[in-house]
C-alpha cells in the first residue's frame, strides 16, 4: 500500500559554473500515514529531493529525472496545469523559514484561505470558518482573531503553525516538511513536532520530514533515509538506524553528536569525520564517502556500491561494500 | 487664470499674435528701462513725437514740431486736438505736464536723466505746453520722441499711483488688457483712439519666446503671426518658405567690442594701444558678417547710424592680418591674451568664436567667456573684464549713442575710457541746435575714439521680423520696432 | 590579582536597548550576576532572544551596559571609554556564530589572524606573520591557508580561523557566541574537540553561549540557564543535568529531542504553552510565570532571587524550590501543561 | 555568493586544513562571468571605443576649433566624414573633442562625488547620532532640489564652464553616494567581522577603512557605472542650456544647442552628437547592468 | 504608524526650512541683483539705490530673511521685481501648467513602465523581455532634450502633425492643450517609464523568487495568482522610486519647458535667474521643493499602507 513511489530521482541545477547534481538516483517509497525522515548534512540534497516531488523547483534552473508515482499517477509526466491540482491538495509543503515563506503583505487568514479557494468550492464564509478551524487544529490560540493578523505580528512558532495549517487545509495525502523546526527554539519545536504527529494520527497524512537533527528523527520518524552528497546511502526503520547503523557515514554522524557522546559515558571527546564533503558537481563512479571513510578499500573507489539489503532484514538498505555496525564499540 | 486664458484663438479671430524674445520690465513709462518695453509701448502708448524711416522726428501726439526760442531756453509744444486717453480722459496740456513732472520728480524715475535739461513745465493753454530749459539741449527733442515722450492718463495715474505699470493707460491704438508674467501680454483695440479707423485688428498679443528657432517654428506652424527679432539664419530659412515673409529693418542698433582700458586693468589690450589696433586689424568685418549674419548686417566703424542726418562717414581701420601680426610682434608680448566676454546666446557666441579664430590667426590668444547678460553688465560696469562683445539698441539722436558710452564716468562706459577732448566735444554737440556744427563735433569725437580704440565698432544690425504671408500693413522703422497699428490679417 | 580571582565577574548587569520609533525599550538583560574562574568554561543556554548574546557583547564591551558592573581580571570595565579599553582588549576576544560573517571577506586569512597583533602594535610585520602562521597550525590549518580568502574555506575551516584570531593574543577570556550552531554535526564535533584541546593547552577561560543543551552539556564546566533577560539557574554540568530545579530548566531538558528512539519515546515530555513574552514591558513577579506549569500566586507578584537553596554552588531563582525536595516536578503541574507519554 | 561559494568551494577530500588546490582569484572569476554576458561586453566595447576616441581621436581627426568659413553646414564628404557645422568646423573632430568633455564630466564628477560622499557616508553610518541626522537632512535638501535648477543656479553663481558643471554635477550626486554608503555602513557595521575588529581593539578609522569600505567596493563600482552616464547626460543638458563648456571647445550638449538653430537646414547636425551621447551612456548602462548582475544585485537605482 | 508619519512630517518641515535658507542665500550669491536688471540700459546710481530700497535689498541679510519668512508664513511671497505682480499670483498661474506636464508624464511613465516591467519579469528571457529591456536602456541612455529636438524635427517641421511648441490653457482649448502636450509629455515620460520599468522588473523578479511565492506555488496557485503575491510586495520599492524620480522629473521639465516653450515652473525659474527676480525664484523653488517633499510624504504613507509591517511597528531606516 505504497502511496508515493520515488525511483531514480535525479535533480540537476544549471549554474554558471556548470551543472550541480543535487540528487542522484534517489529512491524510496512512502506508505499512508507514515513519517519518513530525510537526513544528512547541509547541501547533501535533501531539499532538492523533496522539492522535486511536487515539482516546485524552478524549471528554468533545475531539471528533474526519474519517476515519482503518487497513487500510481506519474507526476513527472503531468502537465503543469494538472500538476497545479496536485499541489496543495494531494501534496503540500511546509518550508523551513516560516518568516519568509509567508507573504508579509497579506493576513495569515487570507493566505490559508487561498489554498481552500484554489481547490474547494467553498463559499467565502465557509472558507473563513474553515480557516479558523484549521488554526484551532494546529493549536493557535484565539484563532478567530489571529486569522486577521499579519505574519510579522506572530512569533516564529505561530508562523510555522500557520504554514502547517495551510499545508493540511485540503487533507493532503503527502505532507513534505522541509526542516520545519530548525529555526525554532526547542521548547517551540516540541510543540510543532507534536502538531505534525497529531495530524498524522488524526488525518492519516503521510509525511516526508527533512531535517539534519537526528534527535528529531529519533522522536518522530518511522523510517529514515540518510543522504550523502546527493546520494541515498542508508535507508531503514528508525530504530534500526540508531541501534544498528550500517553505513560508516551514518555511524560517523551519530558518533559526532555531543548528546550521544554524553550517553556513551561522557568521554570528553567526540568522533570526527575527517575531510570535507565532496563537491556536488562531481559524480564519480565510486563511493563518494570513500576518501573520508576509515573502512575504505580499493574496491570503494573502483565502482559505486549499490543500495542493498543489510543484515537484519526489515527493509534495512545500505550502499556500502563494508557495511556493518560500529566496530570499535 | 491660467496662462493663455481669455486668449483662446477662436475667441477673437482678428487678434494678432507676436512673439518677441524678451519680456518687458515695467509698463510704467516713468520706470521702464528695457528695449522690450519700448517695443510694446508702440501698441498702446503714443509719444509726443515719433521718428520716420529717415530718422526724422515727426509729431505724434503733438500737432507739430516744437517752437524753440532763439536762445534755445524754451520749447513750446502744441498738442493734437480731440485726442482722448484709452480710458476716455481728454488729452490736454495739463495731462502732459502731469506726466513730465512725474518723470522728472519720481524717485527711481528712469526718465529724469533724459529730461534733465528741463527746469520746469508750464501749461500755456489747454493745447500748449511750454518746457523751460536750464540750457539749450539738442537731444531733448529726440528724447520726446522716445520713452520720455510717452504720456500717461492722469486719471489712471491718480488711481494707481506708483502701480501705474500694472494697468497702464495711455493714448494708443490698443489698450492694455492683461499680462501673464513671463509669458504674454494682451491688448485689445481701443475705442477712444483718435485714429481708430486705421486700426483693423481687434487686438494684439505679445508672447515671449526667447529662442529664435522656436519662435520661427511657431511662425511656421501658424501659432504666431509675427516673430519679432529673429536670427538671420532663421530669417533666411523663412524666406524660402511659402506661407511666411520676412520684414527687415536696418536699425540704428550697433554691435561693438568694449575694451577695458582702465589704468589698473592689467590686461594686454588695456596696456597697449598698438595691440588694440592689431586686434581691430585682425577682424574681417565683412567675413564676420557673412559667416555669422549671412551678410545681413551693415559693417561700420562708428556709432551713428547710416540714416542719421548728422553722420559723417567714419574712417575704418582696414582688415590687415599681416600688419596686425607685425604689430603684435612689435608689442613684445608673446601671444597676448584676450578674454572676450560675450552674453550667452547662439548668435553672439558664434560671432565670438569667429572673432576668436581671426584674432588667433594674428597671434592673439583669445578665450571666450560666455556669461549671462546681467552678470556680464555687472562685471563690465565694475571693470572686471578684458573685452566685452555686446550691442547697443541705438538712439535717434547721436547724443544717445555717444554720451554716457564714451564720456568719462558714463553708466555705459564699460571701457572706463576717459578723454577730456571727447568729453568736451560731446558736451558741446549737445548744447547746440546747429546741425552742421553738431555733425562736425561728433565726427571728431568718433575719429578720436577710433584712434584710441576703447571701443571697436563692428556693424549696425539688420533686424528681422518674420510674419505670416497673411499679415499686411506692418511698419518697421530703423529703431528696430515693428508698428502694428495699421496691420491686418488677410482672410 | 591572586590566583583565585575570577577572570570575569558580572554583577547586576542590565542592558536595555532603546527601541526604534513606535516600539518601546527592549529589556534585553535585567540584572545578571555571573563569574568565570580561571580556565573554566561557563555555558550559557537559553531560548532565542533571552539575552545571551547581549551578555556576551557587554562582557566584551562591544556595547556599554545600561547598569551593573563587569570586572575583567578584577578591573571594572563597565564604564571605560573606548580608549581606556584598548589595552584590555588583549585579554578578551570573541568568536561569533556565523564564521562567514565574522571574517572580513576582503581580507586574507593571514591578515585576519594577525589583525589583533597589528591593533596592539605587537612586533613587526614578519613577526606578526610568523605568530599568525603558528596559530593557524595550532588550530589545525596548514600555514598556506594564510594566503587564502574566507570564501575559499569551508564552514569548519572558517570557524577554526575565527578561533585562531581570537586566541592569537593569548587572551584570558574568550567569549564564544554560538560558535558551532551554524555547523553540521560532523564539523561541529571537530570544533568542539579543538576548543577543549586549546583550552587545556592555553588555559583561557570561556563564556560559551549556545541554545543547544547537548553542546553545553558536552563542553561546559558550569552551566547558566537564561530566561527572558535573567539567569534562572546555575550549577555544574553534572548537577544541572542530574537535578534540574527550575521549572524552565526542566522543561528545556524535557523538550530537547534525544537522538535515541527508545530513550526519547520513553521519557515524559513537557511542552510549554506560548512563546517568550514581549521584552518591552516589565513582567511583574517571576519572569517565567506566564508559561510555568506549576506557577502559584506568589510567582505572579514576587520576583524570586538567584540563590543556592540545595547547595551553595547550585543557584536557582524559583519560589518553589525547597532545600528538602529540590525543584518542583513540572510534570505534575496542572495549568498550561501539555503532557505527552507516547 | 555566500552559500554558493561555500558549497562550490573545496572539493578535494583531504585533512581539514586543506584548501582548494588552486583557488581562482575573485576578480578573475568576476571578469570571466562578466565576459560571458554579451550585453555587458557590448557595453564595455562601447565604453572603450569612446574612451579611445577621447584619448587618441583628437590626434587623428585634426582641430575641432578650426573654422572653415567657406564651407558652412556642409554635408558629409571625404574631407569631413560627418560634414561641417555652422562655422565650417569638422563635425567628426568636434564629436571626438566632445567625447573628451563628456567622459571627463562623467568620470570626474563621479570621482569627486565618491571622494566627498564616501567618507561622509561612512562617518554618518558608523557614528549615527546628531551628525548623521544633520547630514541626512542636508542630503534631503539637495535631493529635493531638482538638480537642473540647482545646476542652473550654480552655473549662474560660478559662471558657465566645464569645471563648474563638474562641480555642480558632483554636488548633486554626493547625497545619493552618502545615502548608499551610509546604508551599506549600517548593514556592515552590525556584521560580526566589524564587531570582531572592534573587539580586537581596532580604532574607528581602521574599522571604517579596512573593514567596512573594502566590502562596499562592489556597490561603489555599480554606483559609479550608474553615476557616470548620469553625469554625461547632465553635462550635455547643462551645456545644452548654455551653462557648460566654453566655446570654441566642443561638447555634445553645446553641439546640440547650435544644431537646434539649424534643425530645418541641417538636421544631421543634431543627429550626430545625440547619437554619441546615447551610445556612450548606453555603453555605461550596459556595462553597469552586467556588473550589477555579476557583483551584487542589491542597489538598483 | 501615526508617530512614524509625524516624524516624517517633522523632517519634511526641517527640509523645507533648510531649503528656504538655501534658496534665499543662493539667489543672493548670483552676480548682480534685480536693480542691475531693472535700472536698464543707462542706470543712474540714484535709480539703482531707489530700486534696492524698494525691494528691501538694502537691509542686512538676516533682516531680509526674517521678513521673507514671516511674510511667506502669512502666504505672501512678495512680488515680482519684473512687473510687481504678486509672486503667489504668478505661481498660481504657472503651477497648473507644470502640474499638468509632470502629472501626465508621471501617469504615462508609471503606466507604461509598470506594464512593461511586469511583462518583462513574467516573460523573463523571451522576446518581450528583451524588447522591454531595450526600451529601458533606450529611455535611460537617451538625453530627453535630444528626443524633444528630434520630435520637433520629425513631427512638426517635417510632417506638420503636431505643434512645435506653445501652450494653451486646458480650460480654454482642451484639444489644443492636449495636442501641444503630447510631445512634451512623451519626451518627459520616456525616461521615467524606463526607470520604472527597470525597477519594476528587477524588484518583481526578486519577489517572484521569494520564498512566499514558492509557498503560493506549493498551494497550487496559478502564475497569475503568484504574480499577485509578488506584485503587492514589489509595489513598495516601485513607489519609492516614483517618489525619488520626482526631482528628476522636475529637472526634466525645466529643459522640456525650455524646448517646447511651455510657461511652467522650469521656464519661470530659468527666466527668474536671468532677470535676478529674487522673489520669483525663491517662491518657485520653494513650491517645487514643497511639492517634492509632499509627494515623498505621500509615498511614505503609501508605503505604510502597502507594507503592513509599518502599520503596526516602527519606521524603516
Ligand atoms: N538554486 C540552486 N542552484 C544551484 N545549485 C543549487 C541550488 N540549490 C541548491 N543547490 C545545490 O544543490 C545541492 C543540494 O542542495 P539542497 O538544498 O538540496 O541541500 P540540503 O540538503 O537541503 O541542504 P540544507 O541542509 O543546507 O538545506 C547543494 O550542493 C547546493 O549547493
Ligand atoms: N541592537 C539592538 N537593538 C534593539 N534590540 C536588540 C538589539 N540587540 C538585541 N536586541 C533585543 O534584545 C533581546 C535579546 O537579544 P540577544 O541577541 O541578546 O538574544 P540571544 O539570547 O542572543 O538570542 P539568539 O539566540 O536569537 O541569538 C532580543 O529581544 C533582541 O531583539
Ligand atoms: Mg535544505
Ligand atoms: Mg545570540
Amino acid at each position: 500500500m505504497t502511496l508515493l513511489e520515488v525511483s531514480g530521482l535525479r535533480v540537476t541545477y544549471r549554474t554558471e559554473d556548470g551543472p550541480v547534481l543535487a540528487a542522484k538516483d534517489v529512491s524510496f517509497s512512502l506508505g499512508r500515514g507514515e513519517i519518513l525522515a530525510l537526513v544528512g548534512e547541509s547541501g547533501c540534497g535533501k531539499t532538492a529531493t523533496a522539492m522535486a516531488i511536487p515539482r516546485l523547483l524552478d524549471d528554468t534552473r533545475a531539471t528533474i529525472g526519474g519517476s515519482v508515482l503518487l497513487d500510481g499517477v506519474e507526476l513527472t509526466a503531468l502537465s503543469e496545469r494538472r500538476m497545479r491540482d496536485v499541489r496543495g491538495k494531494d501534496i503540500s509543503v511546509v518550508f523551513q523559514e516560516p518568516m519568509t515563506s509567508l507573504n508579509p503583505a497579506f493576513t495569515v487568514g487570507r493566505q490559508i484561505g487561498e489554498v481552500l479557494r484554489q481547490h474547494t468550492g467553498l463559499t467565502r464564509r465557509q472558507v473563513r470558518e474553515r480557516v479558523v478551524e484549521l488554526l484551532d487544529l494546529v493549536g493557535v490560540p484565539d484563532a478567530r482573531r489571529r486569522a486577521g493578523s499579519y505574519p510579522h505580528e506572530l512569533s516564529g512558532g505561530m508562523r510555522q503553525r500557520v504554514m502547517i495549517a495551510t499545508a493540511v487545509a485540503c487533507d493532503p495525502k503527502v505532507l513534505i516538511a522541509d526542516e520545519p523546526t530548525t529555526a525554532l527554539d526547542v521548547t517551540i519545536q516540541a510543540g510543532v513536532l507534536d502538531v505534525i504527529r497529531d495530524l498524522r494520527e488524526q488525518l492519516g497524512t503521510a509525511v516526508i520530514l527533512i531535517t539534519h537533527d537526528l534527535g528529531v528523527v529519533a522522536e518522530v520518524a518511522d523510517r529514515v533515509v540518510v543522504m550523502y552528497s546527493g546520494r541515498h546511502v542508508e535507508h531503514s526503520p528508525t530504530a534500526a538506524v540508531f541501534d544498528r547503523p550500517q553505513h560508516p557515514y551514518t555511524i560517523g554522524l551519530l558518533d559526532a553528536l555531543p548528546a550521544r557522546a554524553a550517553l556513551r559515558g561522557g568521554r570528553r571527546r567526540l568522533t570526527e569525520i575527517p575531510g570535507l564533503v565532496p563537491s556536488p558537481a562531481t559524480d564519480p563512479d565510486a563511493c563518494q564517502f570513500a576518501p573520508r571513510c576509515p573502512r575504505a578499500t580499493a574496491e570503494c573507489t573502483a565502482a559505486r556500491p549499490a543500495l542493498t539489503g543489510a543484515d537484519g532484514g526489515d527493509g534495512h538498505l545500505v550502499a556500502c561494500y563494508h557495511p556493518g555496525p560500529r566496530r570499535d564499540a | 487664470s491660467t496662462p493663455g486664458s481669455g486668449s483662446a484663438p477662436e475667441a477673437s479671430p482678428n487678434t494678432l499674435v507676436v512673439s518677441t524674445p524678451t519680456e518687458p520690465d515695467s509698463l510704467d513709462p516713468t520706470l521702464a528701462n528695457t528695449f522690450a518695453a519700448r517695443l510694446v509701448f508702440t501698441s498702446f502708448c503714443e509719444k509726443l513725437y515719433d521718428v520716420d524711416s529717415d530718422l526724422k522726428i515727426v509729431p505724434q501726439l503733438a500737432a507739430a514740431l516744437p517752437r524753440v526760442s532763439r536762445d534755445g531756453r524754451t520749447m513750446d509744444i502744441v498738442l493734437r486736438r480731440g485726442v482722448r486717453f484709452n480710458d476716455g480722459t481728454p488729452f490736454t496740456a495739463a495731462a502732459v505736464k502731469t506726466t513730465l513732472d512725474r518723470d522728472l520728480t519720481m524717485k527711481a524715475s528712469a526718465r529724469a536723466g533724459e529730461l534733465s535739461a528741463i527746469s520746469r513745465v508750464e501749461v500755456r493753454d489747454p493745447t500748449t505746453v511750454r518746457l523751460v530749459l536750464k540750457h539749450p539741449s539738442a537731444p531733448l527733442l529726440a528724447q520726446l520722441a522716445d520713452r520720455s515722450g510717452l504720456i500717461m492718463s492722469p486719471t489712471a495715474l491718480k488711481r494707481l499711483g506708483a502701480d501705474f505699470g500694472t494697468a497702464p493707460v495711455c493714448v494708443g491704438p490698443f489698450k492694455f488688457r492683461d499680462r501673464v508674467s513671463g509669458n504674454e501680454m494682451d491688448f485689445v483695440k481701443s475705442t477712444d483712439y483718435y485714429d481708430a479707423d486705421k486700426v483693423r485688428l481687434n487686438g494684439i498679443r505679445y508672447e515671449f519666446i526667447t529662442n529664435s528657432s522656436v519662435a520661427t517654428a511657431n511662425l511656421e506652424s501658424g501659432d504666431v503671426d509675427a516673430a519679432e527679432h529673429i536670427d538671420a539664419n532663421d530669417a533666411i530659412t523663412l524666406r524660402g518658405e511659402s506661407g511666411t515673409r520676412v520684414l527687415h529693418s536696418d536699425t540704428i542698433a550697433y554691435q561693438s567690442i568694449s575694451i577695458n582700458v582702465r589704468p589698473g586693468a592689467g590686461t594686454a589690450l588695456s596696456r597697449s594701444a598698438g595691440l588694440r589696433k592689431a586686434f581691430e586689424m585682425s577682424i574681417d568685418r565683412g567675413a564676420l558678417n557673412t559667416s555669422v549674419w549671412k551678410s545681413q548686417n551693415v559693417p561700420d566703424c562708428g556709432p551713428l547710424p547710416a540714416q542719421s542726418p548728422l553722420r559723417v562717414r567714419p574712417h575704418c581701420t582696414p582688415y590687415d592680418p599681416a600688419a596686425a601680426r607685425a604689430l603684435v610682434r612689435k608689442s613684445g608680448v608673446r601671444s597676448p591674451a584676450v578674454q572676450l566676454m560675450v552674453p550667452t546666446g547662439a548668435a553672439t557666441q558664434r560671432e565670438a568664436q569667429v572673432i576668436q579664430s581671426m584674432a588667433q590667426d594674428v597671434g592673439f590668444k583669445v578665450s571666450v567667456r560666455p556669461i549671462d547678460l546681467v552678470s556680464g553688465l555687472d562685471l563690465a560696469r565694475n571693470g572686471k573684464f578684458d573685452a566685452f562683445l555686446e550691442g547697443w539698441s541705438g538712439r535717434v539722436d547721436p547724443d544717445g549713442d555717444t554720451n554716457d558710452i564714451i564720456t568719462t564716468g558714463g553708466s555705459n562706459n564699460f571701457s572706463g575710457y576717459s578723454d577730456r577732448t571727447v568729453d568736451s566735444l560731446i558736451a558741446r554737440a549737445a548744447a547746440t541746435n546747429d546741425d552742421r556744427q553738431r555733425s562736425r563735433l561728433y565726427a571728431r569725437a568718433v575719429r578720436r575714439v577710433g584712434e584710441q580704440r576703447p571701443l571697436l565698432y563692428l556693424y549696425h544690425n539688420r533686424w528681422f521680423t518674420g510674419t505670416s504671408a497673411k499679415l499686411h500693413g506692418v511698419v518697421y522703422q530703423p529703431d528696430g520696432i515693428p508698428r502694428f497699428k495699421t496691420a491686418h490679417l488677410a482672410r | 590579582m591572586t590566583d583565585d580571582t575570577p577572570v570575569l565577574e558580572v554583577e547586576g548587569l542590565v542592558k536595555h536597548y532603546r527601541g526604534r520609533a513606535g516600539t518601546g525599550t527592549v529589556r534585553a538583560v535585567n540584572g545578571v550576576d555571573l563569574s568565570i574562574g580561571r580556565g573554566e568554561i561557563l555555558g550559557l543556554v537559553g531560548e532565542s532572544g533571552s539575552g545571551k548574546s547581549t551578555i556576551g557583547r557587554c562582557v566584551a564591551r562591544l556595547t556599554a551596559p545600561t547598569a551593573g558592573r563587569v570586572r575583567l581580571l578584577g578591573q571594572d570595565i563597565s564604564a571605560m571609554s573606548r580608549r581606556e579599553l584598548r589595552p584590555l582588549r588583549r585579554d578578551v576576544h570573541v568568536v561569533f556564530q556565523d564564521a562567514y560573517s565574522s571574517l572580513n571577506p576582503r581580507t586574507k586569512i593571514g591578515d585576519i589572524v594577525a589583525g589583533p597583533l597589528r591593533q596592539h602594535r605587537e612586533g613587526d610585520v614578519r613577526e606578526r606573520r610568523g605568530r599568525a602562521a603558528e596559530m593557524l597550525e595550532r588550530v589545525g590549518l596548514p600555514a598556506r591557508t594564510a594566503t587564502r580568502y574566507p570564501h575559499e574555506l569551508s564552514g569548519g575551516q572558517r570557524q577554526r580561523v575565527a578561533l585562531a584570531r581570537a586566541l592569537v593574543m593569548r587572551p584570558r577570556l574568550v567569549v564564544a557566541d554560538e560558535p558551532v550552531s551554524a555547523l553540521d554535526v560532523s564539523v561541529q564535533a571537530s570544533i568542539l574537540n579543538l576548543l577543549l584541546d586549546l583550552r587545556s593547552d592555553l588555559g583561557f577561560s570561556c563564556l560559551f553561549i549556545t541554545h543547544d543543551l547537548s553542546v553545553v552539556e558536552f563542553v561546559g564546566d558550569r552551566i547558566a540557564v537564561m530566561y527572558l533577560g535573567g539567569i534562572v539557574e546555575t550549577a555544574t554540568r553534572q548537577e544541572l543535568f542530574a537535578h534540574p530545579q527550575h521549572p524552565y530548566t526542566q522543561a528545556l531538558l524535557s523538550a530537547a529531542p534525544v537522538p535515541d528512539p527508545r530513550e526519547g519515546r520513553a521519557g515524559r515530555r513537557v511542552v510549554l504553552r506560548g512563546d517568550l513574552p514581549s521584552q518591552t514591558s516589565r513582567v511583574p513577579g517571576c519572569a517565567f510565570h506566564t508559561r510555568c506549569p506549576v506557577a502559584v500566586d506568589r510567582c505572579r507578584t514576587d520576583a524570586p532571587v538567584l540563590t543556592g537553596i540545595t547547595a551553595p554552588d547550585h543557584l536557582v531563582s524559583c519560589h518553589l524550590v525547597t532545600p528538602e525536595a529540590g525543584g518542583p516536578d513540572i510534570t505534575q503541574g496542572g495549568n498550561g501543561l501539555v503532557h505527552h507519554t507516547s | 555568493m555566500n552559500n554558493a561559494a561555500l558549497e562550490n568551494g573545496p572539493s578535494a577530500a583531504a585533512d581539514p586544513g586543506a584548501a582548494a588546490p588552486e583557488p581562482v582569484p575573485q576578480w578573475r572569476r568576476t571578469l570571466r562571468r562578466l565576459l560571458r554576458r554579451r550585453m555587458a561586453v557590448a557595453g564595455a566595447v562601447l565604453v572603450l571605443l569612446f574612451l579611445l576616441l577621447a584619448l587618441v581621436g583628437p590626434l587623428v581627426t585634426g582641430s575641432q576649433t578650426r573654422l572653415g568659413l567657406t564651407h558652412l553646414l556642409a554635408g558629409p564628404s571625404g574631407a569631413h566624414p560627418l560634414g561641417t557645422d555652422d562655422l565650417g568646423r569638422d563635425v567628426l573632430a568636434r564629436i571626438t573633442g566632445g567625447a573628451r568633455v563628456s567622459l571627463l564630466a562623467g568620470v570626474v564628477s563621479t570621482a569627486l562625488a565618491l571622494v566627498v560622499g564616501v567618507p561622509l557616508g561612512l562617518a554618518a553610518g558608523y557614528y549615527r547620532g546628531w551628525a548623521d541626522s544633520v547630514l541626512m537632512r542636508l542630503t534631503d535638501l539637495v535631493l529635493s532640489f531638482p538638480y537642473l535648477v540647482f545646476a542652473v543656479g550654480m552655473a549662474a553663481i560660478l559662471g558657465p564652464s566645464l569645471r563648474n558643471v563638474i562641480i555642480a554635477l558632483a554636488v548633486a550626486e554626493v547625497p545619493s553616494v552618502v545615502r548608499i554608503v551610509r546604508g551599506e555602513t549600517l548593514v556592515l557595521r552590525s556584521q560580526d567581522f566589524v564587531e570582531a575588529a572592534v573587539a580586537d581593539g581596532a580604532r574607528d578609522a581602521a574599522v571604517m577603512w579596512r573593514e567596512i569600505l573594502p566590502n562596499m567596493t562592489n556597490t561603489l563600482i555599480v554606483k559609479a557605472t550608474v553615476a557616470i552616464p548620469a553625469g554625461i547626460l547632465g553635462e550635455a543638458a547643462l551645456s545644452f542650456l548654455g551653462l557648460g563648456v566654453q566655446p570654441p571647445q566642443a561638447s555634445w550638449g553645446v553641439m546640440l544647442t547650435s544644431a537646434q538653430q539649424f534643425l530645418s537646414q541641417d538636421p544631421l547636425l543634431a543627429v550626430f552628437p545625440g547619437v554619441a551621447i546615447a551610445l556612450t551612456t548606453l555603453g555605461f548602462n550596459l556595462l553597469g547592468d552586467g556588473l550589477r548582475d555579476v557583483l551584487d544585485p542589491r542597489e538598483l537605482l | 504608524m501615526i508617530r512614524y508619519l509625524l516624524r516624517r512630517a517633522g523632517t519634511a518641515v526641517v527640509t523645507l526650512f533648510l531649503a528656504s535658507i538655501a534658496v534665499f542665500l543662493g539667489v543672493r550669491a548670483l552676480p548682480g541683483d534685480p536693480a542691475t536688471v531693472l535700472a536698464g540700459e543707462s542706470p543712474t546710481p540714484e535709480a539703482v539705490a531707489a530700486i534696492r530700497q524698494q525691494f528691501g535689498l538694502d537691509q542686512p541679510l538676516p533682516v531680509q530673511y526674517l521678513h521673507y519668512v514671516t511674510q511667506a508664513l502669512e502666504g505672501n511671497l512678495g512680488s515680482s521685481t519684473q512687473d510687481k505682480a504678486p509672486v503667489t499670483h504668478i505661481l498660481a498661474e504657472r503651477l497648473p501648467v507644470t502640474l499638468e506636464l509632470t502629472v501626465l508624464a508621471m501617469v504615462v511613465g508609471i503606466a507604461v513602465g509598470m506594464l512593461a516591467g511586469i511583462v518583462a519579469a513574467v516573460r523573463r528571457g523571451t522576446a518581450l523581455d528583451y524588447a522591454a529591456n531595450a526600451f529601458g536602456l533606450f529611455g535611460l541612455s537617451i538625453p530627453h532634450f535630444w528626443l524633444g529636438l528630434l520630435g520637433i524635427v520629425v513631427f512638426s517641421v517635417h510632417w506638420h502633425v503636431l505643434p512645435a511648441s506653445g501652450f494653451v490653457g486646458f480650460a480654454d482649448d482642451p484639444a489644443g492643450n492636449l495636442e501641444r502636450m503630447v510631445m512634451p509629455v512623451l519626451v518627459l515620460g520616456t525616461g521615467l517609464a524606463a526607470v520604472i520599468m527597470r525597477q519594476t522588473r528587477s524588484s518583481l523578479l526578486g519577489q517572484l523568487s521569494a520564498d512566499y511565492v514558492r509557498t503560493a506555488r506549493s498551494k497550487g496557485m496559478s502564475g497569475l495568482g503568484q504574480l499577485g503575491h509578488a506584485l503587492r510586495n514589489s509595489l513598495t520599492t516601485v513607489t519609492t522610486v516614483v517618489g525619488l524620480q520626482l526631482a528628476g522629473l522636475i529637472s526634466g521639465a525645466v529643459i522640456t519647458e525650455q524646448i517646447f516653450v511651455i510657461p511652467g515652473f522650469g521656464k519661470l525659474i530659468v527666466d527668474g535667474v536671468s532677470s535676478r527676480n529674487y522673489p520669483v525664484i525663491q517662491g518657485a523653488v520653494l513650491v517645487t521643493v514643497t511639492g517634492y517633499v509632499l509627494v515623498n510624504l505621500l509615498v511614505d504613507v503609501a508605503y505604510a499602507y502597502l507594507d503592513p509591517r509599518l502599520r503596526t511597528a516602527g519606521a524603516p531606516e
